[in-house]
């Protein structure tokens, strides 16, 4: 990739001066090779849609979660769009995370094809008559002196724009962290590849 | 030192003395001959009468190389990201100067260093023997030579004048 | 939001939301990277509550009894920005500093808790249903013993405490301590009219006020300001009005004046009649019956000025009309003040005013005056009153302490406040039923007649605490007998059905009526304003005023455009913008003018003692020029003894001075003090001003109001004037602009500004401010604090000249002698934003660069602290984290008024005003998601949206129409320190004069 | 060549090594009590540091509009003292002049450990330490390079080259010493000289290349010095500040910092000398030289300081005018004479042989101008006190937190000089040497 041969360039021209910094803080700094960001084809490697021993998603990817929330039956099987729950983020900043009542919606109806699934989405009925929230484990995070307008890469980047960041949910039983969305190389590489703004200001203020 | 060269070691007091020692000796055809003293000096360096020191080389080699470097790097990463500051130009070469001329001395003098290390400083020169009082108030020469040869050396370093004779055997 | 309820249930949850959605987490940690781990949703998601989307409600503002309309803008469900509601008459979208830092009351940590016991001066938390029960009982016991003593804004609220005492035969006092009654008494005097007339400052062409305060805290001061603005800001068409001002002290409205002349104290109604025979004679009519003669040496003797100044001035106020005369407001108000006010009207009267200007009928609100108070205060002491309730107010704190009023209280049985704070007057009461803030409750506000303003909750309280007519309506549930008939549900209700019995269009239902005010802040319809009938014979009597005591200086306590009668002082905010006249934070200070301090050999800061017949008071001194030298002013609102960690025990209360209030209202402007040197005595006065001149720098050009009328530009003018500015090397000039135009906008041939984001059309964002309307008043400081989540340093740190006020109001004196000056100069003073910015090269890790748009980019996140750019900025506009100031300041509540939109600085980083461009970045999200291109106006900073007088105007300098184009092309436009071609994106409008402005010779040296 | 150099020939090669290497005898009493008194004072510096990096540079005496302070006077003090070395060792090398030889070692010394003080400072005054190698242009994941148009990062190249050359430059001199060191130690000592010997046997071989390379390293330091603390200068002088924005800065700094070398070269010198038994190796002479050389230096700061405030009045520029107003007689007026004082005034009094051979006056002299060096950076970073709005204005204020690093640069450097003082021959043994005709069979001979 260009933008690598050029970092070795300017590595080799620097590393007189960088070479003892680099060694003593690449472990300070969030260092990874720019040039090899996980490639949303990673997600491939999930397992399809298949039933799951009630209660232990543990040896599944990705942090467990208090309720077993399958993308992978409700994006995947099911083909519901991301903005159906996450409806924010078509004109928001931020994507939100989808109510309890969003949940509710459906699940007053439906009760789950089989007694894993039945016993996951007792766990939410119980919370909502509880009105107890669930607290779901956070996996994707920025800085916070990053704004990031989810509003905008979705409209700039079209139906495929939230497997970009987020991989391809729509095969993860339980969601893990595709790519480190707080790798601020990351993101320009994206936008040096769709050849949009890099200035500074329009993600730090 | 393992495997020593044979040769005889005269340490001398006299400076003259020890110059005409020196090219008695490269008339006779010992060019191999090694002098020891404690201080540059033009004297016996004449005696010994080498070439000019390649070293230079180096030092143009690293400053050119510096300059470059400097020069290559301010401009590329700038383009690279280019970001305006105070109206001035993104490659602004006056601005470039002072570091083009900094890494030119600074690859230069590393140059001269390792130039110097790599063709002499550093380097043991292998199995000839030393005496510490050449690092004080003594010139040491050190011929080498073998067997029969040696007894003539000695003899003829004796009569011109040193103080001290030594044998290195093989 | 017409349907309440589920929002009230998404609200409720707000709370457990807030710490944790990476939106609504209050974004203290600045730069750091540490992981919220936990998200945790809405149970029910409100429609009107978008993360990350703001949503705005209409409100009012309760702050002072003006009644501005509020617009409050909510992100995940918590009022993060203050601003004013364009379509109320009183404020049409602007608001005042005061207003700006409401937000601190609401998150303010000395709020109360949940309801409170005292049990022999311990305090005890109860739960409401207890509260509750105590109150019913003794309120069921106390029949006409029931007495309420209410400051609130006049509204339903005290219409229902109307209804409820008088239920019981008891009594309701309205008393606010900066009422106008001398006005008040003085229309009913002069027209027979019992009440508060409103002025029209926008119409009047010649404007005299009688030590009447009204940018400062005399009335509605942002509506005043807005029509101020209107009629002295200067424009080609309009001219500019005169403004002359008659005081013993310059305060903020003063310094705004055209003329200032300090007259002596208590001469001011002399004067006034004075200048109204002058007119009478100019304008040939009789004289109204009963208005003593009074002679322009009279005047000229009891003034002190010169009987041809008064003349002069008479005459120029006769020559044009609609003009405007006022008297009132606090450092006025003296024994005689009633006659002052009535000399006034008549002056007005004579001029031709009423009815243009000075308008009856508008009825502006104002409490049952001192002398109701003065009774209750009576009732309390002979043991008549057996339950007092007191809501939003704090006499103990207000009325001075020679009136006794905290030994009246001490003899009341039971009493009960309502106070959101631990203030010193509800630390005495019996029972604390905290009330909900403004924007926590449902209520309305009857500023004057023709306008009602609503509030509504537009978020969870704080605190669970509740409206005080929730807790009331129970009580009189619970005890029955004469309140039995208050049986709304709760206050809400009660609202709302007091709403549907207001005179509505004949085409709206109640509930559609209800919506519509909702929507819109309230219901606004023109005020009915009534002419008045003639003048009452002898209404007008002259006597000097009394002045108790002896000592050689008359006592002149101000109160504090920032502080107010003291409400202010908990907020930090309020504490920390330097007071628009003396520039002095953090704490309380004794002005003294120079001749005065070298006849008592005093420097600033040395303390003095001030002792008058009712007490003494230390405080450091402050040298004012601005001052009648035989007057010590002091600014009120501080030496709170509570109210909470940052009121309490700050500076002194001045009003511990004054005698007791005799008869109808408080003579403030009352007695003598002496003032002494405290020996060794030194407290270094925490002012953010450097120094007091500009030294012919060019930073706040004027000229007089001819040349600017001729259209002449600042240089030309100055040339006129005979004081040619610092020449500008024009050569130099031409390169360094092409030098400049390549760097910025690329040359003609297409190259230069061509590469990365720099390529192509971009807007270029600039700004312009007009000196000659802007008024020092602050606004735009605060504003930018709560925009910003700007952190309050400090005292000590002020000291250390670390405060980090993003746009800084500087004010020079002008000519004269240090001692005289002619006249002072505001200059709000944020990032120029520079095309050529030196602060940018230097930085050398980019963190300082040159966006697109042309701003002057800060990245906090890349700055390493090396301060060189703060060093190189030639207007000193970038300010330094040196310690962890937001960390320190924003304690628990206060981090929720934080803005998500901005991110907080960590310590070590360098920050200075954005443009607001998270509001631009903002604008330009919604453009591309919709489409639509953004209009001129629609996208603004905090300062320019907020400034009352509509001085800041911001847009695309780029755009040929833009409103900001059309007013940078103004020939009075210049760029501060031009000759060091920096390029500045401001550019400032020069101030207008009615005079030959004073310029000082460059580089003279500097006085303190 | 040059006769009075040393007192030779009373002395033979073999005193000066015997001299030389007796100063490395095992250290008195004195001795480390001043060296603990260094690392007490390195220590209060470094526990100052630690507080300053937990809570804040507010520590510090810093007061807006004066952004920087102590620090950087500090800073620019310890690059410009590192200056006298490099051009007595480098410069006066190339001149070939023959007082250099007695004292360049213990003056080159002097500048490796200045340099190494100045160069913590650089990473003490930024306001987020633990990033400081944002400075430097190493590739990183954010493909973010360091602005080049700003001093600051010429600042960092320039100490950063400054500081490994004239290291390098010392060290190498330092091989054939060490080396005759070794051939005298005896025990564990020998073992370490002769692994910092580099196998140095003075061969023709080895001594052929290296004066050779030793040229070239004096003819690249030579521009050197004149160049680092010319950048320093433009940290000002490219900036705006009246008061900093002055064409003259370059050549000014530059005198400044040799003047204050040399000063600082005789404070340590003079103790030193007596301490060690150096007399008659460094000599009047070598003072007389050394004085001539503050003379002159110090009569090119008295030219610059008057030139200031010709330009300043000349210009017309009122800025200028008034900044230059209130050095003298504004509230920091103090700092402003005990700058022109010093340096101005006592250096013109070395016109005298008397007092620039009397080593009482000289040492006297030279703390005065180090005092007054220091202040003239301070002097001039207060120039930031009162520049273009008059509303800004204040005055820089120090507290403990500028004195306890201060303190702490001064116990660094003592500590390292101390240490090297008693380690390794602070005189140049072979070019001493270089001066001290050897014996000769026959009589006359060469001269």
């Amino acid at each position: 990739m260009m933008r690598k041969s050029a970092l070795l360039v300017g590595g080799a021209v620097a590393s007189g001066l960088a070479a003892a910094v680099l060694s003593g803080f690449t472990g300070a700094t969030t260092q990874q090779d720019p040039a090899a960001p996980a490639a949303p084809s990673a997600a491939a490697s999930a397992p399809p849609a298949y039933t799951i021993a009630a209660g232990d998603s543990a040896f599944l990817k990705g942090p467990k979660q208090p309720i077993l929330f399958r993308h992978d039956i409700h994006a995947g099987q099911y083909q519901i769009t991301c903005q159906y729950c996450h409806y924010t983020a078509g004109y928001s900043s931020e994507p939100g995370i989808p109510s309890m009542q969003t949940c509710m919606g459906c699940h007053l109806i439906i009760a789950g094809a089989d007694s894993s699934n039945q016993k996951e989405i007792s766990k939410l009925r119980d919370a909502w008559n509880a009105k107890q929230p669930v607290e779901w484990v956070r996996i994707h995070y920025v800085a916070r002196h990053v704004h990031f307008p989810h509003q905008r890469h979705v409209k700039g980047m079209g139906p495929n724009a939230c497997a970009t960041c987020h991989g391809d949910v729509a095969r993860m039983p339980q969601v893990w962290e595709v790519n480190d969305v707080n790798n601020m190389g990351w993101c320009i590489n994206c936008h040096l590849e769709r050849k949009v703004t890099r200035d500074c200001t329009a993600c730090h203020y | 030192m393992a495997k020593a060269t044979p040769g005889v070691l005269a340490s001398f007091e006299h400076i003259d003395a020890a110059c005409d020692t020196i090219r008695a000796l490269r008339e006779k055809g010992h060019r191999k001959l090694t002098v020891y003293y404690s201080h540059p000096n033009h004297e016996l360096e004449e005696a010994c009468g080498h070439a000019t020191s390649p070293v230079r080389l180096f030092t143009l080699i690293g400053g050119l190389t510096g300059t470059t470097a400097a020069f290559a790097m301010q401009i590329w990463m700038n383009r690279d990201w280019p970001l305006l500051v105070g109206g001035k130009p993104i490659v602004a070469i006056p601005a470039f100067v002072v570091i083009g001329f900094e890494l030119t001395v600074l690859i230069g003098s590393l140059a001269t260093l390792f130039g110097t290390f790599l063709l002499s400083v550093g380097m043991r020169n292998k199995g000839v023997i030393y005496d510490g009082r050449f690092s004080d108030d003594r010139i040491g020469v050190f011929v080498p030579a073998g067997g029969a040869e040696a007894a003539g050396v000695e003899k003829m370093l004796r009569e011109a004048g040193a103080v001290e004779v030594k044998h290195a055997a093989a | 939001m017409s349907d309440n309820d589920q929002k009230s249930v998404s609200r409720r949850r707000f709370l457990s939301v807030l710490g944790t959605t990476s939106a609504g987490a209050a974004v203290l940690s600045g730069c750091s990277t540490e992981k919220v781990e936990k998200l945790i949703p809405y149970l029910v998601q409100s429609e009107d509550q978008v993360p990350g989307v703001a949503t705005w409600y209409a409100s009012t503002c309760t702050e002072c009894s003006a009644g501005c309309g509020l617009h409050v803008r909510t992100r995940e469900g918590r009022a993060v920005k203050l601003e004013g509601n364009p379509e109320h008459p009183v404020n049409a979208g602007k608001l005042c500093a005061r207003g700006q830092a409401g937000l601190q009351g609401l998150y303010n940590p000395g709020r109360v808790k949940g309801p409170m016991r005292n049990s022999g001066g311990t305090w005890t938390q109860i739960t409401w249903d207890d509260a509750i029960a105590l109150l019913a009982q003794q309120v069921g016991a106390a029949g006409a013993g029931l007495a309420v003593l209410s400051g609130a804004p006049r509204g339903s609220f005290t219409g229902f405490l109307a209804d409820w005492t008088s239920a019981a035969g008891g009594r309701l006092v309205r008393w606010e301590p900066f009422d106008q009654t001398p006005l008040r008494l003085a229309s009913k005097r002069v027209f027979g009219r019992d009440e508060v007339p409103s002025h029209d400052f926008a119409k009047a062409k010649y404007i005299v006020s009688f030590g009447a305060d009204f940018l400062d805290a005399w009335g509605p001061t942002v509506e005043h300001q807005r029509g101020f603005a209107e009629s002295h800001g200067f424009s080609r068409e309009g001219g500019m009005a005169k403004h002359v001002y008659f005081a013993p002290r310059a305060s903020l409205t003063g310094l705004n004046a055209d003329e200032w002349h300090a007259i002596a104290p208590g001469s001011e109604a002399l004067l006034a009649l004075a200048m109204a025979w002058v007119l009478l004679g100019e304008r040939g009519i009789a004289a109204p019956e009963g208005a003593p003669r009074v002679s322009l040496e009279q005047a000229a003797e009891a003034t002190g000025l010169k009987a041809e100044e008064i003349a002069r001035l008479a005459k120029e106020f006769a020559a044009v009309r609609p003009s405007l005369a006022v008297a009132g407001g606090i450092g006025s108000q003296h024994a005689g003040a009633v006659e002052l006010c009535a000399a006034v009207l008549l002056l007005n009267y004579a001029a031709g005013n009423i009815a243009e200007t000075v308008h009856f009928g508008s009825d502006l609100d104002r409490g049952d005056g001192q002398a109701a108070f003065a009774s209750l205060q009576r009732a309390m002491d002979e043991g008549q009153v057996k339950v007092l309730l007191v809501h939003e107010a704090n006499p103990v704190y207000a009325a001075p302490r020679a009136g006794k009023f905290g030994e009246a209280l001490a003899k009341v049985p039971f009493k009960v406040s309502t106070s959101l704070y631990l203030d010193e007057t509800s630390s005495q009461c019996d029972l604390i039923i905290p009330g909900l803030h403004a924007l926590e409750r449902w209520d309305d506000a009857h500023p004057r007649a023709g306008v009602w303003g609503l509030m509504q909750p537009v978020m969870e309280p704080v605190y669970p605490n509740r409206h005080p007519g929730d807790v009331l309506l129970a009580a009189s549930q619970k005890a029955g007998g004469v309140f039995a008939k208050f049986s709304a549900a709760n206050w809400e209700a009660y609202l709302k059905a007091r709403w549907a019995a207001m005179p509505r269009p004949s085409d709206q239902d109640a509930s559609a009526f209800w919506r519509a005010a909702l929507a819109r802040g309230g219901v606004y319809v023109p005020e009915p304003l009534t002419p008045v009938k003639g003048v009452v014979a002898g209404a007008v009597s002259v006597e000097p005023p009394a002045i108790e005591g002896t000592g050689e200086f008359t006592l002149l306590p101000y109160a504090s455009s920032l502080l107010y009668d003291g409400r202010g002082t908990n907020k930090p905010w309020l504490l920390e913008t330097p007071d628009p006249v003396t520039k002095i934070t953090w704490h309380a200070w004794v002005e003294l003018h120079p001749e005065a301090a070298a006849k008592l050999d005093v420097k600033e800061g040395e303390i003095l003692r001030v002792t008058s017949a009712h007490g003494s008071i230390e405080a450091p001194a402050y040298i004012y020029p601005g001052l009648r030298p035989d007057v010590v002013a002091v600014p009120m609102g501080f030496g709170h003894t509570e109210y909470g960690e940052y009121a309490k025990g700050r500076g002194a209360n001045y009003l511990d001075l004054l005698g007791p209030a005799s008869g109808e209202f408080m003579p403030y402007l009352g007695t003598k003090v002496t003032v002494e040197r405290v020996p060794q005595a030194y407290r270094k006065v925490a002012k953010t001003e450097g120094n007091t001149r500009q030294l012919g720098r060019g930073i706040a050009e004027a000229m007089p109001v001819a040349f600017a009328a001729k259209g002449l530009t600042v240089e030309e003018a100055a040339k006129a004037a005979g004081h040619p500015r610092h020449e500008i090397n024009t050569e130099a000039e031409v390169e360094a602009l092409q030098g400049w135009r390549d760097g910025q906008v690329g040359r003609e041939d297409g190259k230069g500004r061509r590469l990365g984001n720099y390529a192509g059309e971009h807007p270029m964002w600039g700004m312009t401010i007009d000196l000659g309307k802007c008024t020092g008043c602050s606004a735009c400081s605060t504003a930018c604090y709560a925009e910003n989540n700007i952190p309050w340093v400090g005292e000590d740190q002020v000291l250390r000249g670390r405060e980090l006020s993003w746009i800084r109001i500087e004010r020079y004196w002008e000519g004269g002698t240090d001692g005289e000056p002619v006249e002072a100069r505001f200059v709000p003073m944020p990032c120029q934003h520079c095309d050529n910015a030196p602060c940018e090269p230097v930085c050398p890790v980019y963190a300082a660069y040159h966006t697109p748009d042309g701003l002057n980019g800060q990245v906090y996140n890349r700055c390493v602290g090396t301060r060189y750019c703060a060093n190189n900025c030639p207007y000193k506009v970038r300010y330094f984290n040196w310690h962890a100031y937001a960390q320190k300041a924003f304690v628990a509540p206060f981090e929720l008024q934080l803005n998500p939109d901005v991110v907080v600085r960590a310590r070590g980083v360098m920050e200075k005003c954005t443009f607001c461009v998270h509001r631009i970045r903002g604008a330009q999200h919604t453009a591309k998601i919709t489409g639509a291109p953004i209009k001129d106006g629609e996208l603004t900073t905090a300062c320019a949206q907020a400034c009352p007088s509509g001085a800041i105007v911001f847009g695309d300098l780029n755009d040929p129409n833009s409103r900001v184009r059309q007013v940078a092309q103004d020939p009075r436009g210049y760029h501060i320190l031009e000759d060091i071609n920096v390029r500045p994106a401001i550019t400032y409008l020069a101030k207008v004069v009615h005079r030959e402005p004073a310029h000082a010779a460059p580089g003279g040296e500097e006085h303190h | 060549m040059a006769v009075a150099v040393h007192d030779a020939p009373t002395q033979t090669h073999a005193d000066v090594t015997r001299d030389v290497v007796a100063t490395l005898a095992p250290a008195t009493k004195g001795y480390y009590l001043l060296l603990f008194g260094a690392v007490g004072l390195f220590l209060i510096g470094a526990i100052t540091l630690l507080l300053i990096v937990k809570e804040g540079l507010g520590l510090a005496g810093y007061q807006p509009p004066v952004f920087w302070s102590v620090f950087i006077t500090t800073f620019v003090f310890w690059v410009g003292i590192g200056h006298a070395g490099t051009l007595i060792s480098a410069i006066l090398y190339l001149f070939r002049s023959p007082w250099r030889t007695a004292v360049y070692r213990a003056t080159e010394a002097m500048t490796v450990f200045a340099v190494m003080t100045a160069a913590l400072f650089p990473i003490i005054h930024i306001g987020r330490q633990w990033i400081f190698y944002w400075l430097l242009p190493y590739p990183n994941q954010r493909y973010l390079w360091p602005n080049f148009k700003s001093p600051l990062m010429w600042d960092v190249f320039a100490i950063g080259t400054y500081f490994t050359v004239s290291t390098s430059f010392l060290i190498f001199g330092l091989i054939p010493d060490v080396a005759a060191v070794r051939d005298k130690a005896t025990g564990w000592r020998k073992t370490v000289y002769s692994l910092l010997s580099l196998n140095w046997q003075g061969t023709d071989n080895q001594w052929r290349h290296y004066s050779r390379a030793y040229l070239y390293l004096a003819a690249l330091a030579a521009p050197l010095v004149l160049s680092v603390h010319s950048v320093v200068s433009w940290d000002f002088a490219s900036s705006l500040i009246p008061g900093w924005h002055g064409t003259i800065f370059a050549p000014y700094f530059v005198a400044g910092a040799i003047y204050s070398g040399v000063g600082m070269v005789f404070t340590l010198l003079i103790p030193l000398r007596k301490y060690l038994k150096l007399e008659h190796m460094i000599t009047d002479y070598h003072f007389d030289n050394m004085a001539k050389l503050t003379l002159f230096t110090g009569t090119i700061l008295f030219y610059a300081y008057g030139m200031e405030y010709f330009v300043a009045w000349y210009s017309g520029n009122t800025f200028e005018q008034t900044t230059f107003f209130r050095r003298a007689f504004g509230p920091g007026w103090w700092a402003g004479w005990s700058m022109i004082i010093p340096n101005a005034f006592l250096s013109q009094l070395l016109w005298f042989r008397k007092i620039r051979t009397n080593l009482t006056s000289l040492f006297v002299i030279s703390i005065f101008i180090n005092i007054g060096m220091w202040f003239e950076r301070y002097v001039i970073i207060q120039s930031l006190a009162n520049d273009y709005v008059p509303y800004a204005w204040d005055q820089m204020n120090p507290t403990w937190a500028d004195w306890g690093i201060l303190a702490g640069s001064f116990g660094w450097f003592g500590m390292w000089f101390l240490l090297f003082a008693k380690n390794f021959p602070v005189v140049a043994i072979q070019e001493i040497k270089e001066f001290i005709p050897m014996p000769r069979k026959r009589a006359g001979g060469h001269h």
